[in-house]
């Protein structure tokens, strides 16, 4: 149980800088989610954190000491790997107890603490077995065995569902959050998934090219993204951005795009200074709905994709795709027009120079 | 009393000394060891292994003949001297030049080497070789030895070796073959040539001569160059008579690719091979010296099968060679067991037992003598060659040149890829390469 | 379709079938013939009628052998000379191919090449220089002196294997380890280690069999039988002169017997190295 | 904090006084330092230094000296390029080259390819053929001295199997002396030496068959590839590290050691199978020439360095 702060962090290979200025902070007992497409840096941020990588510079703060020179071993993290890396010699038993053993931890107490944690995830049955003889999720859970069976100050976890099958996920997600949940101890999730990222974090960090892009709970990463990036990047179907002028007419801000008007109301304060300026507006499929409006697009109904509680339309707005989710009953054909409002209090707006959010 | 106390002290520090560093554990040796010390105990219990000296000796046996009359001979050194441990090793041939130049370098030579007459100059000039003038002026038996013995083994009035025995070049040839044929055996190459030409019937695949154009084949090839006239040193002289040593390899390697009357392998045979050929009756005649006597005897009868002729005479020289196998001390260290040795191979006992069992002529004037070789008619032509047998040549460098110049150039002659000519001019610029 | 392909499997496997058998035939055949060889009478070898299965057996080359060759302390000899090789080579090598495989560092490649191509100045030279490095450290003529000789060329060799075989094990194990409380070191002989303990096996056997069977250097660098390795005995014994062809076949037969055995044994753990990819579950 | 689960789980003990001197901490603490991977290269690249690098530079200063053992007359100054030169106008030094480039290339080519067969019939993991397996890589696990004098028994021109065998099927009229025919010499040492040899790359191309995923056949037997294709658009790609790699050693090998042929031919006839390694040795060992020994040595060396070099580039497998 420990706090963690990262300062200023840097790492490069050779002239190649692949973190640049990372600062973090993480209560007590949160959860921080490093979520960002492959080669943004965030395993190399959780290597350096572990202590695997050493760092170019800058700091690691666990709980009240600073890190920096500290083997991993002498962290008390644990640490939650992709492929598991469960010692394939070993049994599960030895696997799971390996850290204690390390740590001169007399056979009794660790055989209790093997058993206890092993009863947590459910894995008793297995503990005599090689981990070549368990399934997936079993792995999986041998690792996260491993992992909370030492007591650490903090847990490290890279990206460690991506090696299941979609339903093997979501179970095991919930597990994670359940244990989380009853151990209560700080944890440092890596994955690409956005869908763990929200349902798992207290805290997630967006990261692109070696920057935190946003760092903040999922709800405000899902609502203010910070840029452009962000937006896209979380969400799903991916958030639609429609490019525009924006004027004052009457009094209102409205967005032109083509031939359609959006009337903005209850957006950001400082939209005012891009009057006269082209932007970007980004909407996210479910705050369409159908009918008219003050903020409507109307467009040629391009792709129907009912998903059984949704329907998704891609429509064709003055050549831009837009994609909306409607309601499981609205089955609009191909090739007719249709007309969506917009929820403009969901809308954000974006500087098409820096993608920075308005 | 006290001298001998000295010694046996100096005697057992060497023993541990050579035990250490040479680490001479082989089964036989231990076995020799153990011998040895249980007999010194019978007999002086009170000085116990102190006496034992190991040394070690180099020599240049392999075939199975030869390797009898090694161990005939240390038999009966053993019986003499229980207090010397003697460790042979054999290197053969090919290797010889290479292991001893490493060991000379690495300073981790044998104590006794057998030095043929041919290597004589090489061992000299990298500093092998111990100055034995002294011992040998000092020694009973030395009057046993005609000073000739001595010729190739003696540097600016040194001498560094001891002859153990002779080699005494003659030729076997089959008996029954010409006797079949109606021939007489040949005194001269032409002859010779004409004999070979009337035996051979590649049918019953029988030829008349085989001729050793593989390894070892290189002193052959330089006698008949010297047969027809052109020796390769006289006196201080050095060098090839263009014109005879070409006639002379004509002739030689004309056997071959010519007259046909050589088995075709022959640019690969080595003794073995040669061997094999005349004692499995592919071929008639072939050069060597005594010593595969038994060998040869050990297959086909002699005097009936087979019989022993002295070589025959060239165009200009009738060239056969008489070296002697001397025996060197090479290592400071427990020189005077190794004198022991070395001697002992000069006494009449060790040379006809060495005779008996492999046919190498003893050196010494007393042992050849004997009745044992004098009455033996099978012997007489190497008798007849004591008298015109002359000693091989000897001068630094000669045995590389021998065998990594003259036996190829010769090979190639034999092949067809060098006319004799050029391989003549090959062998002459290996000669300048040599001693420039 | 579906039946051409068939068809032309069942081509290639009965092809298959018969190069191998055709290779393995002329593999073996040498050595049949050798054996067969070593079983006759020294007369039935050296005849002109060709005598293809013997008549007479005889096992006289054999004990003669024994006798003549001091094979014993030869073996001896090979073995001390073979297992300090291999030790080396484990001592050394195994943590070089170990740094080769897990570390990304400044020049690696370049000095991965390095241990690859030193060997490219002919061992007929290097023998003399050698000879004097021995000389000077004192290990001239001896088994270790020859076995550190060998490292020379087997060194390299043993690393570039080896690191094939550390590389199938995945790094993430080592993190695991780490974090598990071990130090690099831990985490190498705890775990790393083992894994690739069937390819370490088949290295090191490998070059056990390449030291078992070098002749240039055991020829050069041993002057006594105090260290003199068997390849060397054999081909001293062999010589110029004629050890008999039934001895040398019985030399011949006795002395690949100890490659034999350890090429069983290192048969199924080569197979098991080869397939070392299998353990990154 | 009791409340909590964990609370129950473990905790460590303190260092013992055993664990404050055991040598195994201070090494565990050294290979937590970032220079780590240096030391672990320290032992062996130390070993290199004084086995592999010393004596080659020893040698290459050789070369430019007098250093005849059998002549201390002539001292052993420096004598700048006259080895050198002298090896221009060497025609044994030609002929050896040439004959070098014989041997290697087609004992290279032939190994290869008997290789690559039978590490592909091998690879197709037929029942039965785990047994053939062990004959055929047996011949590599061979002493050179045991296989050169089983093939020297072989091949004997009075004596030999192959000889009477040929005779009886009828390919040869009377026995053939394979070692003293120019024309054969060379071939049958290369046959002897690729007997010898094949299985170094029957197993390296093995291991590397065993790596390449089924997906990519599976694949291509979808796409309608023949074996031929899958071969070459496949397999082979695929092998180029394995294989580059094994040529190279292989290359080096056949370069640098004369041992086989030193025990079949001894270069002769004549010179049709004298090669760079065995005139390196002969002029070392029989003529105590070490000078001009170290001179060839060092072409050897830059031979190979330049094979090596160009092979690497050709093969394209520099990358790591």
């Amino acid at each position: 149980m420990a706090t963690l702060s990262i300062k200023g962090v840097r790492k490069s290979f050779g002239s190649v800088e692949v973190l640049h200025n990372i600062d973090l902070e993480l209560e007590d007992g949160g959860f921080l989610v490093l979520l960002g497409p492959s080669g943004c840096g965030k395993s190399t941020l959780l290597s350096i954190i572990a202590g695997l990588e050493p760092s170019s510079g800058g700091d690691v703060v666990i709980g009240e000491r600073t890190v920096n020179d500290i083997h991993p071993k002498d962290r008390n993290i644990a640490m939650v790997f992709q492929s598991y890396a469960l010692y394939p010699t070993m049994s599960v038993r030895r696997n799971i107890g390996f850290g204690l053993e390390m740590r001169r931890v007399d056979t009794s107490s660790r055989e209790d603490a093997i058993g206890r944690a092993a009863d947590l995830l459910q894995i008793s049955h297995l503990l005599d077995r090689k981990p070549g003889q368990l399934s997936g999720g079993q792995r999986q859970r041998v690792a996260m065995g491993r992992a909370i069976v030492r007591n650490p100050d903090l847990f490290l976890f890279d990206e460690p569902l991506s090696n299941l099958d979609a339903k093997l996920r979501v179970e095991m997600r919930t597990e994670i959050k359940r244990l989380h949940d009853r151990l209560g101890t700080s944890v440092v999730y890596v994955t690409h998934d956005q869908v763990e990222a929200m349902t798992l974090g207290t805290k997630v960090a967006v990261m692109k090219g070696g920057v935190i892009q946003q760092l903040a709970d999922p709800q405000t990463i899902y609502e203010q993204p910070a840029n452009m990036f962000v937006a896209g990047f979380i969400g799903s179907p991916t958030m639609n951005f429609l490019n525009g002028t924006l004027e004052n007419q009457d009094g209102k801000l409205v967005l032109h795009h083509g031939e359609e008007t959006l009337e903005l109301s209850g957006v950001a304060k400082g939209a005012s200074a891009y009057v006269g300026k082209k932007v970007v507006a980004g909407i996210r499929p479910e705050t369409f709905s159908k009918g008219a409006g003050p903020s409507a697009l109307t467009g040629i109904v391009d792709v129907v994709e009912p998903t059984g509680p949704d329907t998704m339309v891609v429509l064709d707005v003055g050549g831009q795709m837009i994609s909306a989710r409607l309601g499981s009953r609205e089955r609009p054909h191909p090739g007719e027009p249709m007309t969506l409002s917009v929820d403009t209090t969901a809308l954000n707006l974006f500087d098409p120079e820096t993608g920075d959010r308005i | 009393m006290v001298e001998f106390e000295k010694v046996t002290r100096i005697g057992r520090v060497k023993y541990w000394e050579d035990e250490a560093m040479n680490k001479n554990f082989n089964r036989r040796s231990v076995l020799k060891i153990g011998a040895g010390l249980m007999a010194a105990t019978a007999l002086t219990p009170s000085l116990a292994f102190g006496q034992t000296a190991n040394i070690n000796y180099w020599h240049t046996f392999t075939s199975q003949s030869e390797f009898a009359g090694l161990e005939e001979v240390m038999k009966l050194f053993k019986a003499a001297h229980p207090d010397i441990v003697v460790t042979q090793e054999n290197i053969p041939n090919p290797d010889f030049m290479a292991k001893i130049t490493a060991a000379v370098l690495a300073d981790s030579r044998p104590n006794v080497t057998m030095v043929s007459s041919e290597r004589f100059a090489d061992l000299l000039a990298m500093g092998a070789l111990t100055d034995m003038t002294e011992r040998l002026a000092n020694w009973d038996k030395r009057s046993d030895f005609d000073d000739s013995r001595f010729d190739s083994i003696t540097k600016d009035g040194k001498i560094y070796g001891l002859p153990a025995f002779s080699f005494v070049d003659w030729m076997y040839y089959r008996k029954d073959w010409f006797e079949e044929a109606g021939i007489a055996p040949p005194t001269t190459y032409a002859e010779m040539r004409d004999a070979a030409i009337a035996i051979t019937d590649p049918s019953k695949g029988r030829y008349g001569f085989g001729l050793r154009g593989g390894p070892g084949g290189q002193n052959y090839i330089n006698n008949v160059m010297e047969a027809f006239g052109s020796p390769v040193q006289q006196g201080d002289q050095i060098g090839l008579d263009r014109d005879k040593a070409i006639e002379g390899i004509a002739w030689f390697s004309g056997l071959l690719t010519q007259d046909k009357v050589v088995p075709p392998s022959a640019p690969n045979d080595g003794f073995r091979q040669v061997i094999e050929g005349f004692q499995t009756g592919q071929t008639g005649m072939i050069w060597h010296h005594t010593g595969s006597f038994q060998d040869i005897a050990s297959k086909l009868e002699p005097g009936v099968e087979f019989g022993t002729l002295a070589m025959p005479a060239g165009p200009a020289a009738r060239v056969a060679r008489l070296a002697y196998a001397y025996n060197s001390i090479t290592k400071d260290e427990n020189a005077d067991a190794s004198w022991e040795w070395i001697k002992f191979w000069g006494e009449p006992d060790a040379a006809i037992a060495f005779l008996d069992k492999t046919g190498y002529f003893p050196a010494s004037n007393s042992a050849s003598a004997d009745p044992r070789i004098a009455d033996n008619p099978l012997y007489k032509p190497a008798a007849e060659t004591l008298v015109f047998g002359r000693p091989q040549p000897s001068f630094p460098g000669l045995a590389g040149w021998l065998e990594s110049v003259v036996l190829p150039a010769f090979q190639r002659a034999l092949i067809g890829e060098a006319t004799p000519e050029q391989a003549v001019d090959e062998m002459i610029d290996g000669l300048n390469q040599a001693i420039g | 379709m579906a039946v051409a392909r068939s068809r032309s499997k069942l081509v290639l496997d009965i092809g298959s079938y018969v190069v191998l058998i055709f290779l393995a035939f002329i593999c073996i055949a040498p050595i049949v013939w050798t054996f067969l060889t070593s079983i006759k009478l020294e007369e039935d070898i050296v005849t002109r009628n060709m005598i293809y299965i013997p008549t007479r057996i005889t096992f006289e080359h054999y004990v003669n052998l024994w006798n003549q060759s001091g094979y014993p302390v030869l073996v001896v000899n090979s073995l001390i000379t073979t297992s300090v090789t291999v030790l080396i080579c484990m001592l050394t090598g195994t943590i070089a191919a170990y740094s080769f495989s897990r570390f990304h560092f400044r020049g690696r490649t370049q000095l991965m090449l390095a241990y690859l191509i030193v060997r490219m100045f002919p061992a007929v030279l290097m023998i003399v220089p050698l000879f004097i490095v021995m000389r000077q450290v004192g290990l001239l003529d001896s088994s270790i002196g020859l076995a550190i000789a060998y490292t020379s060329f087997l060194l390299p060799l043993f690393v570039w294997m080896l690191k094939g075989f550390f590389d199938a094990a995945p790094k993430e194990l080592e993190s695991a380890a780490r974090i598990d409380g071990t130090t690099r070191l831990g985490a190498m002989f705890r775990i790393v280690i083992p894994i690739a303990r069937n390819g370490l096996l088949a290295t090191a056997v490998f070059v056990g069999i390449a030291a078992w069977n070098e002749y240039l250097f055991a020829l050069m660098l041993t002057t006594s039988q105090g260290s003199r390795t068997w390849p060397v005995g054999l081909q001293l014994m062999v010589g110029e002169f004629q050890l008999p062809w039934g001895m040398l076949a019985a030399g011949g037969i006795i002395s690949i017997l100890p490659v034999i055995v350890l090429f069983a044994f290192v048969q199924r753990a080569m197979v098991a190295g080869i397939t070392a990819g299998a353990v990154k579950g | 904090m009791t409340s909590n689960p964990q609370s129950i789980m473990a905790s460590s003990r303190p260092l013992s006084t055993w664990d404050r001197i055991n040598p195994a901490r201070y090494i565990g603490e050294l290979s937590e330092t970032r220079f780590w991977m240096y030391l672990l290269l320290l032992p062996s690249a130390l070993l290199i230094m004084g086995v592999v690098i010393y004596p080659t530079l020893y040698g290459f200063q050789l070369s430019f000296r007098e250093m005849r053992l059998n002549r201390p007359d002539l001292g052993t100054d420096w004598v700048l390029l006259k080895h050198y030169q002298r090896m221009l106008s060497d025609q044994i030094f030609w002929i050896s080259l040439r004959n070098t480039a014989v041997w290697v290339t087609a004992a290279v080519t032939i190994e290869f390819s008997v290789g690559l067969i039978a590490a592909l019939a091998l690879n197709r993991n037929l029942p039965g053929t785990k047994v053939l397996a062990v004959f055929i890589l047996l011949p590599f696990f061979l002493p050179n001295v045991v296989a050169g004098h089983m093939w020297a028994l072989m091949l004997d021109p009075r004596l030999g199997v192959i000889n009477d065998l040929l005779v009886k099927v009828g390919l040869l009229g009377g026995y053939k002396a394979w070692f003293a025919d120019p024309s054969t010499a060379m071939a049958a040492a290369i046959i002897v030496e690729a007997w010898h040899s094949f299985p170094f790359f029957t197993l390296l191309l093995l291991a590397g068959l065993k790596g390449i995923p089924t997906d990519l056949y599976k694949a291509a037997d979808i796409d309608g590839a023949g074996s031929i294709s899958q071969l070459r658009l496949i397999t082979l790609p695929m092998l180029k590290t394995v294989i580059a790699a094994a040529v190279i050693l292989r290359v080096i090998g056949l370069v640098n050691s004369p041992d086989l042929l030193l025990i079949l031919t001894s270069g002769g006839p004549g010179r049709s199978t004298q090669v760079l390694s065995l005139y390196a040795f002969q002029t070392a060992y029989k003529d105590f020439n070490f000078g001009y020994a170290g001179a060839l040595s060092v072409i050897m060396f830059i031979l190979l360095m330049m094979f090596a070099w160009v092979y690497v580039r050709l093969s394209k497998v520099n990358q790591d």
